[in-house]
């Protein structure tokens, strides 16, 4: 859709600058890494004044942040969520474990990367990343969003087949409503 | 026969018809057994028949049948009317305890007593 | 060319109430953040928010009532800023007013949460439903005190007109809240309710209920109610500006007014925790009404 | 022949008619049942006018028939709600056993409430009444579940009640040597003090219990939910506003000449209000529909009542006008019960959920009759509300108001529950062979749908025949000020007008939906109600997300303090006490003979020992 | 003369004992003559009652002894309506027994049929003589028939209640025949027209010693409160039709003997009130004990021991009104309670216990039947359109224009009892489950035809009152015209003394 900062017109300019300052997070606490959402969030390092604001659910959330390691059994949730969430929408991959497994490199109960099941956009590195990084890493998905470069969602829909197979290796049942759009 | 004479035979007529009435009652109304109890109600309508009897006596009365050389005392005969209606209710009464007791018959073939106490299968 | 004055009046009041009621609600997030030591976002943070969920490209509905729902709730905001007198004599923001219209107002509030629920529970949601459940509950605890405070006006002024009320507060020259304090007191403490920040804010409840009868609206539904919530906020605090404080001459005393009007429930609710269904109606049904009934005794009596 | 003697009679034939040659073939039946409603009604409509009566007399009673503006009014309720609620019946009940005996009951109901209607004397309102209760009495029962607890308490409270008018009726006769209405109303300021007040309180008794007025209205909620749906919505819709009827005239014609009357009239509107409250607060609590919207339906009486206690005029009008609006609307929602009841088997709201794209129609009509149920303004049910409020603060009932506000917003949350439970929520698999009710039962629920939105945006097509009958009953002639065709009044004379605000509410409506609908259509899916974010959970077909159980507890958790009494216990303590006593009673009967001698010669002996006490000359 | 009273009585008994005689040639005889009789009975009242009704009353005398001496029989318009009402009680109850149960066999059918015409004649004569000692006996006749029909079924509780009945009635004849002795004892006549003429002779210790002996020698038979112990009992275990018979005819004739006494007879005023109080008790008493009975004939007994109550009630008023309310209640009460009676021994036929629950369910069984029932009971209650309906209003309208609001209120009130009870039994036939263990007995067609004409009577009556009001005005009125009976009965002799 938007792959191009020369393709941008006035009105997705607008728009971008839009998203880019109102970011409804939905933080998937799925491992330690939710404990560093709550500083984020409050006094000390206040990320509402770059407009970040949680999000209950998935219907209402711009980003999706997966706060550390999935668990085999977590993935099928995440993947819902990701799906139920309304376009424009990004992935924040937070932590070591979501880029390569972490200290998790040899669990068998673990996926190790993540950007082969969900489209990441922005990667924070860390064990665990402090608030600061957090913040830096949504400041850099700010950057990526006005540039019109955080198409994660774009590259999801055109490699879902690709996608689908690798969440199924991890997912033996499968039941899961299509992704049909 | 004289005055004093007539009205005690009177009195104790009267007397006599209640006394017997009474008697008759409490058998009726104390005594368990059936058959003392249509025993009792008998001596009432005894009682009660004297009664009537007592009523229709007229002092030195004779009877009321128009026999020669009494044409004219129809003011000095005992009234007839209560001997009828004693006539007629002693064969009511006669009827009645019959009935009482081919009652008492059937009675007793179904409960096995004449007690009263014992044959209340209808109640309330 | 009256018709078209006045639906141009009419769009300006609705301009007029979404930008201030947009305003207050990234002011009141602005003073949030302040109270708790933070930058905050800045005060027109709301209305990026409204852009960015406009800018929302995919959207999905379990139905025809989650579709329509939304637009319930700003026939609600919309009809009832028509009906509520903005200013002082009338001119452009005239509107709909009419006498008698307190009544009518009353139950045209409660359209847009019906519409509210007839979308919330179309979703199938089940936080939805428990959410719209706990909010009609706590809107049957504080409609008593509010209309007990309303009764007092009429009572007091003879009138179920607004304007009426307004007008006649200017000619004494004293306004309700010091005229009738005990009717003051009450709705007060029922616009605590009805502006449901805490502590009684357990319809949305976010972590429990994931946001409760919104919890499955995203992009323009979410716009949609997010609108018709600031320019219903506005309604309200116009509403209580017209009937206790003599209404505003101007927009900018009405913006004044309305404001420190506002900072009631907001600063009451920064600093509350929250309270459980039953305990916000047993609170409304206890001092609230208490204060109602004194407002009726005092405008029957006094 | 008279033309009311006709239809009277066409009433009572169909009925016969109908149940005897039911039996040879169902078409034939049901032809004959619905030509025996409507044809009468034709009749009625055509050929009945005002002021004609008819008198002769029975048993040296002179009795008179014949119909006045008032009743006219009612008689649109009876025979409106009565005939598209028979065309609703056919398809309903088609399949039951026993339905003669059903629709000739069905017929005799409305042929009894035309009889009220067109009474003019004591006695034949009085057989009417009756055979109105007794066909009831069998509607109640005919499904034969409960009878001998809900049909036996509906009818001992009927009978109390007709029995107290009965008694008001004997000792008006023994007053005033007549027993046309006319006579009673005319000679009532000549009757001694106590006959004053005697007199309207029998009557108001009887009335208040058809009524379901509140210490009297324990019998409506199991008669309400136990009678076939067809005719609960007559029961609630037209039934109940015989009493109100009776009411009316009781009130006004009698009452206000009353020295203090005004005490009784208070008395009534807060009884009226108790009512409202209590029946709001049990409808809230309950999960059966019918009896949610039985209890809803005393609590809408309690609103009229309330209207007719404060006896102003324009509480009068709207009282009135709420009777309409509840004929239409209540009618119309347990039409829409019956409706589902038929399709899916139940009547529970916890069972079933989100029959919106199953059944449409049905949706829509309730969601009609729901939102002119809560008095929200588009609809006809705000007018009456809004005039009562009105004339209570005008009649400086402040208090009242708010007891009457109050159950007016509780009355939201029944209301929520209703349509939430039925038609939203979760669809679930176990109802998704569900279909669309026959177009015969359809077709009378969006009737009454769309007349609750005419009524609300042209009040005038109701109020001025209300208006005839409340001149009629002896308020000043309020032509061209209480009423106008489409405009509504206020008590404080400034002219109010509906339509500009309904075109509003259309206008802003039609903008957004069509904005909604507009922005973004391609993108825009719909998705199904399982599809729904649950912490990313998938939920399976079989699992049944609906919230529906305990659905207003925290609700009913504060108002415990209210509930926890219930007058019903109370009646069925006196009820089984009596029985007790009366068990005691029959032990006179001891089954020995000789006791019976005993009392026997007791009687005669105590006799003859009071003799002069009890005879003496 | 359209016919004669003496055949009224004289038939009926004649019949009786011709009955086993003409049996022994033809069997089928026993069952026929007896509804042969009836039915020329029937014509000979119901022509006679037309007749006195727009002519002068009818006064027959036995034997050419004109009044004060003589028996005579009065065929007035207030005895001749009731003697046509019990002699076509007496067919109905001929019609539906024809063949019933153990009627089929030649043995009990004779019994039966005897029984039944000595019932029939000693209540008709009780109504239409005018000497009060012929009424004495004609009483016992109908009591000593009454106790034997009692103990017509063997193997039942029949005998424990016949034989209660015979103690009380026992009791019932002494208290009469004092009675009678202390009226000739006094006034040494027993012509009733005579007693009432000279009834200011009497001194009132006396007359109201006598009037209290009445009271309880025909209470007994008229069912009043203290004095009913028997009619539940006998109610239960005699015969269906023979309850309805009691109901209809014997104790329609105790209550006849009664107003006869306290309103031509005596003339003591406040009997009236004695009356009224003692109706209630007796209305309250009943219906109260009928409403926890579990067998169906003897809830329906104390129902019709409470309506009793209310008819006595309704003549303690004392007005012409009241009168004509009375004899419209005894009329109706004559109409439904046989049909009651007749309807619920076919309901609970075949059961032994003839419990009210054994009625489950037969609505879809025995359609007609219960149909008939529920009639009844909807009738009895004082539902309107049916007949029932009327005659309470009567009552009321009577009682209100006395200003007796208090006793407006208790009757109303014994009434919703009443509908409880009925209720739970129609409920009970209509909307309960069958238990497998009842078995079903279709009415035969005779009976079938008895219950309908009853039934049908109701609806007539129900939807034209006045087509009877008129038998009623003028019986109201021959009653309270006492120096018009007097004068009636005594002219007679006086024209032929002149």
């Amino acid at each position: 859709m938007i792959n191009d900062k020369n393709s941008q017109k006035i009105v997705d300019i607008l728009q971008n600058w839009a998203r880019k300052h109102s970011l409804f997070v939905l933080a998937y606490g799925t491992g330690c890494g939710a404990i560093e959402i709550p500083p984020t969030m409050t006094s000390r390092y206040d990320a509402e004044r770059f407009g970040i604001r949680g999000a209950a659910t998935p219907r209402q959330a711009d980003v999706l942040l997966i706060t550390g390691y999935l668990t085999t059994k977590t993935l099928k949730r995440v993947i819902r969520v990701y799906e139920q969430m309304q376009d424009p929408k990004y992935v924040i991959g937070f932590g070591s474990c979501t880029i390569n497994g972490g200290m998790y490199y040899d669990s068998y109960n673990t996926i190790k990367v993540l950007d082969k099941y969900l489209p990441v956009d922005v990667y924070i590195n860390g064990c665990m990343p402090r608030p600061e990084s957090v913040i830096s890493g949504i400041v850099k998905l700010q950057s990526l969003i006005a540039e019109g470069k955080a198409n994660g969602a774009a590259k999801y829909k055109e490699n879902l087949d690709w996608y689908r197979a690798n969440q199924k290796k991890i997912i033996p049942n499968w039941v899961m409503p299509e992704y049909n759009w | 026969m004289n005055n004093e004479l007539y009205e005690i035979l009177r009195y104790g007529i009267l007397g006599g018809s209640i006394l017997l009435i009474l008697i008759g009652l409490y058998a009726a109304l104390t005594k368990r057994s059936l058959i003392k109890i249509i025993i009792g109600l008998s001596i009432v309508d005894g009682g009660i028949h004297l009664l009537l009897i007592g009523i229709g006596y007229v002092k030195n009365g004779t009877a009321p049948i128009f026999s020669p050389g009494f044409e004219n005392s129809t003011a000095n005969m005992v009234d007839p009317v209560p001997q009828a209606l004693v006539l007629t209710a002693i064969v009511i009464g006669f009827a009645v305890t019959a009935v009482a007791l081919s009652l008492v018959i059937r009675l007793y073939r179904h409960h096995n007593t004449l007690e009263i106490d014992e044959i209340k299968n209808l109640k309330w | 060319m009256e018709l078209i004055l006045n639906i141009l009046g009419a769009i300006a009041t609705i301009v007029l109430a979404f930008t201030v009621g947009m305003s207050y609600g990234g002011i009141v997030r602005k003073i949030t953040a302040r109270v708790h030591n933070r930058m905050g976002p800045p005060w027109y943070q709301n209305f990026i928010d409204a852009f960015k969920l406009a800018g929302k490209t995919t959207a999905i509905n379990h139905g025809i009532m989650q579709h329509f729902g939304p637009a319930f709730i700003m026939v609600s905001s919309i009809v009832s800023l028509m009906i509520v007198p903005v200013l002082n004599g009338g001119g452009w923001f005239e509107n709909l007013n009419f006498g008698g219209d307190l009544i009518f107002l009353l139950y045209i509030m409660v359209f847009g949460p019906l519409g509210m629920a007839l979308g919330a529970g179309q979703t199938g949601n089940p936080n939805s439903a428990i959410g719209i459940t706990r909010g009609l509950s706590q809107m049957v605890g504080f409609e008593i005190p509010w209309v007990m405070a309303l009764v007092a006006l009429m009572v007091q002024f003879d009138t179920t007109s607004i304007v009426d009320i307004m007008r006649i507060q200017n000619e004494s020259g004293t306004w309700m809240m010091f005229s009738s304090p005990f009717a003051f007191i009450a709705a007060v403490m029922a616009m605590l309710g009805m502006f449901r920040y805490s502590p009684f804010d357990i319809v949305g409840a976010p972590t429990e209920l994931a946001s409760g009868p919104v919890s499955e609206n995203g992009g323009k539904y979410l716009l949609t109610m997010m609108s018709s919530g600031s320019i219903f906020a506005f309604v309200k605090l116009t509403l209580y500006v017209d009937l206790f404080m003599g209404g505003a001459d101007n927009l900018i005393i009405l913006v004044l007014k309305t404001f420190a009007l506002y900072m009631i429930p907001v600063l009451y609710g920064i600093v509350s925790p929250r309270y459980r269904t039953e305990q916000s109606i047993r609170f409304f049904w206890g001092w609230p009404t208490f204060f109602g009934l004194l407002a009726i005794l005092y405008a029957v009596f006094v | 022949m008279e033309m009311i003697y006709l239809i009277l009679v066409l009433f009572l034939g169909g009925a016969v008619l109908t149940w005897l040659l039911g039996k040879i073939s169902p078409i034939i039946r049901d032809i004959l049942f619905i030509s025996s409603v409507i044809i009468p009604t034709v009749l009625f409509f055509m050929n009945v006018e005002v002021g004609h009566d008819v008198s002769f007399q029975v048993l040296g009673y002179k009795l008179s028939w014949g119909i006045s503006y008032l009743a006219y009014l009612f008689s649109y309720i009876v025979l409106g709600l009565g005939s598209l609620a028979s065309v609703y019946a056919v398809a309903a009940m088609k399949g039951k056993k026993n339905l003669g005996f059903f629709y000739s009951n069905f017929i005799l109901s409305i042929m009894s409430m035309m009889g009220i209607l067109l009474s003019r004397d004591l006695i034949s309102f009085f057989i009417f009444w009756e055979i109105m209760t007794w066909s009831s009495y069998l509607m109640v029962v005919f499904r034969g579940k409960d009878v001998q607890k809900v049909g036996i308490k509906y009818f001992v409270f009927s009978a109390i009640g007709a029995y107290a008018m009965l008694m008001a009726i004997v000792i008006v006769n023994s007053l005033t040597n007549s027993l046309l209405i006319s006579d009673l109303v005319s000679s009532f300021g000549s009757f001694s003090l106590s006959m004053k007040w005697l007199i309207p309180l029998l009557l108001l008794i009887g009335f208040a219990v058809k009524s379901a007025m509140m210490p009297l209205h324990v019998w409506a909620p199991g008669a309400y939910s136990n009678s076939p749906m067809a005719f609960t919505s007559m029961f609630s819709g037209a039934l109940s506003k015989m009493g109100v009827y009776g009411m009316i005239i009781v009130m006004v014609s009698l009452v206000s000449y009353i020295p203090n009357g005004f005490w009784l009239k208070e008395t009534i509107a807060w009884l009226g209000g108790i009512t409202a409250v209590g029946g709001t607060l049990w409808a809230v609590a309950q999960d059966d529909a019918k009896k949610l919207l039985a209890y809803s339906s005393v609590a809408q009486l309690g609103y009229i009542i309330v209207g007719i206690g404060i006896g102003t005029p324009l509480a009068m009008l709207s009282a009135l006008f709420m009777a309409v609006m509840h004929a239409i609307f209540k009618g119309n929602l347990f039409l829409v019960v019956g409706a589902i009841e038929r399709q899916t088997g139940t009547s529970n709201l916890t069972e079933v959920s989100g029959l919106i794209r199953k059944m449409p129609w049905t949706f829509i009509s309730a969601l009609f009759s729901i939102i002119a149920l809560a008095g929200i303004p588009p609809l006809g049910g705000f007018v009456g509300k809004w005039m009562l409020y009105e004339s209570l603060i005008g009649s400086n009932h402040y208090l009242l108001v708010i007891v009457v506000f109050f159950s007016s917003t509780a009355a939201f949350l029944y209301s929520y529950k209703f349509l939430f439970g039925f038609f939203l929520g979760q669809e679930e698999k176990e109802w998704s062979h569900i279909k669309e009710a026959p177009a015969m039962m359809v077709v009378p629920m969006m009737i009454l749908a769309v007349a609750t939105f005419v009524l609300g945006t042209f009040p005038g097509l109701v109020l001025n025949p209300i208006d005839n009958g409340l001149q009629e009953l002896g308020f000043a002639s309020t032509q061209g000020r209480y009423w106008e065709m489409s405009a509504l009044f206020n008590e404080w004379g400034n002219q109010v007008m509906l339509q500009p605000l309904v075109y509003a509410i259309i206008a802003v409506f039609l903008f957004f939906a069509a904005f909604l609908t507009i922005k973004g259509f391609k993108h825009t899916r719909y998705v199904t109600t399982k599809d729904i974010s649950s912490s990313g959970e998938v939920p399976k077909e079989h699992e049944n997300l609906t919230f529906s159980q305990n659905f207003f507890q925290p609700f009913l958790r504060a108002v415990e303090p209210f509930m926890k009494r219930r007058i019903d216990t109370y009646y069925s303590g006196i009820g089984n006490g009596l029985e007790a006593i009366f068990d005691f009673t029959r032990r006179i009967y001891t089954g020995n003979g000789q006791t019976y001698a005993l009392y026997a010669v007791i009687f005669i002996v105590v006799l003859l020992m009071f003799k002069n006490a009890l005879f003496g000359l | 003369m359209v016919g004669s009273p003496v055949l009224l009585i004289a038939i009926p008994l004649l019949a009786a004992f011709l009955i086993p005689l003409i049996g022994m040639i033809w069997k089928e005889s026993v069952r026929l003559i007896p509804g042969l009789v009836l039915a020329f009975m029937l014509v000979s009242s119901a022509s006679m009652l037309l007749y006195v009704t727009n002519n002068s009353t009818i006064i027959e005398t036995i034997a050419g002894w004109q009044a004060p001496w003589g028996i005579n029989l009065v065929f007035s318009p207030l005895t001749g309506f009731l003697a046509t009402l019990m002699i076509f009680l007496g067919f109905i109850v001929w019609l539906f027994s024809y063949r019933f149960k153990r009627n089929v066999d030649f043995e009990p059918a004779k019994k039966y049929f005897i029984f039944l015409m000595m019932l029939v004649a000693g209540a008709v004569g009780i109504v239409i003589t005018g000497d009060i000692f012929n009424q004495f006996v004609f009483i016992e006749i109908t009591s000593i028939s009454a106790y034997a029909l009692t103990a017509f079924y063997t193997g039942r509780n029949s005998a424990e209640a016949s034989f209660k009945y015979l103690l009380m009635g026992s009791l019932s004849s002494s208290a009469l025949l004092i009675a009678i002795a202390i009226i000739y004892s006094q006034l040494g006549t027993l012509n009733m027209a005579d007693i009432a003429d000279k009834m200011y002779l009497m001194p009132t210790g006396y007359k109201i010693t006598a009037l209290i002996f009445f009271f309880m020698g025909i209470g007994i038979e008229a069912e009043i409160f203290p004095l009913n112990g028997w009619a539940p009992d006998a109610y239960t275990e005699a015969p269906g039709p023979i309850g309805a018979a009691f109901a209809g005819i014997v104790v329609k004739a105790g209550v006849y003997a009664m107003i006869r006494l306290v309103f031509t007879l005596f003339d003591i005023p406040n009997s009236m009130q004695f009356l009224v109080v003692i109706g209630l008790v007796t209305l309250i008493v009943a219906e109260t004990s009928a409403i926890k009975q579990d067998k169906l004939k003897r809830m329906l007994a104390y129902s019709s021991i409470g309506q009793m109550g209310l008819v006595f009630v309704a003549f303690g008023i004392g007005t012409a009104e009241g009168v004509f309310a009375a004899l419209f209640l005894m009329l109706n009460h004559a109409i439904i309670k046989p049909l009651l009676f007749l309807s619920g021994s076919y309901l609970v036929f075949n059961s032994k216990e003839k419990k009210i629950s054994e009625v489950n369910g037969l609505g879809k069984h025995m359609p007609i039947t219960s149909l008939l029932f529920a009639l009844g009971a909807f009738a009895i209650v004082g539902l309107p359109p049916f007949s029932g309906f009327w005659s309470k209003l009567s009552v009321l309208t009577a009682a209100a224009n006395e200003g007796m609001i208090l006793i407006i209120a208790l009757v109303l009130i014994v009434s919703v009892v009443e509908i409880v009870y009925y209720f739970r039994v129609v409920n009970r036939i209509y909307f309960f489950e069958k238990s497998d263990n009842v078995v079903v007995q279709k009415p035969r067609i005779n009976a079938m035809i008895a219950m309908l004409i009853l039934g049908s009577i109701i609806l007539v009556i129900g939807f034209d009152p006045d087509i009877v009001s008129i038998y009623l005005h003028k019986a109201s009125h021959d009653l309270m015209n006492t120096r018009e009976y007097i004068d009636n009965v005594l002219s007679i002799g006086q024209s032929l003394t002149k």
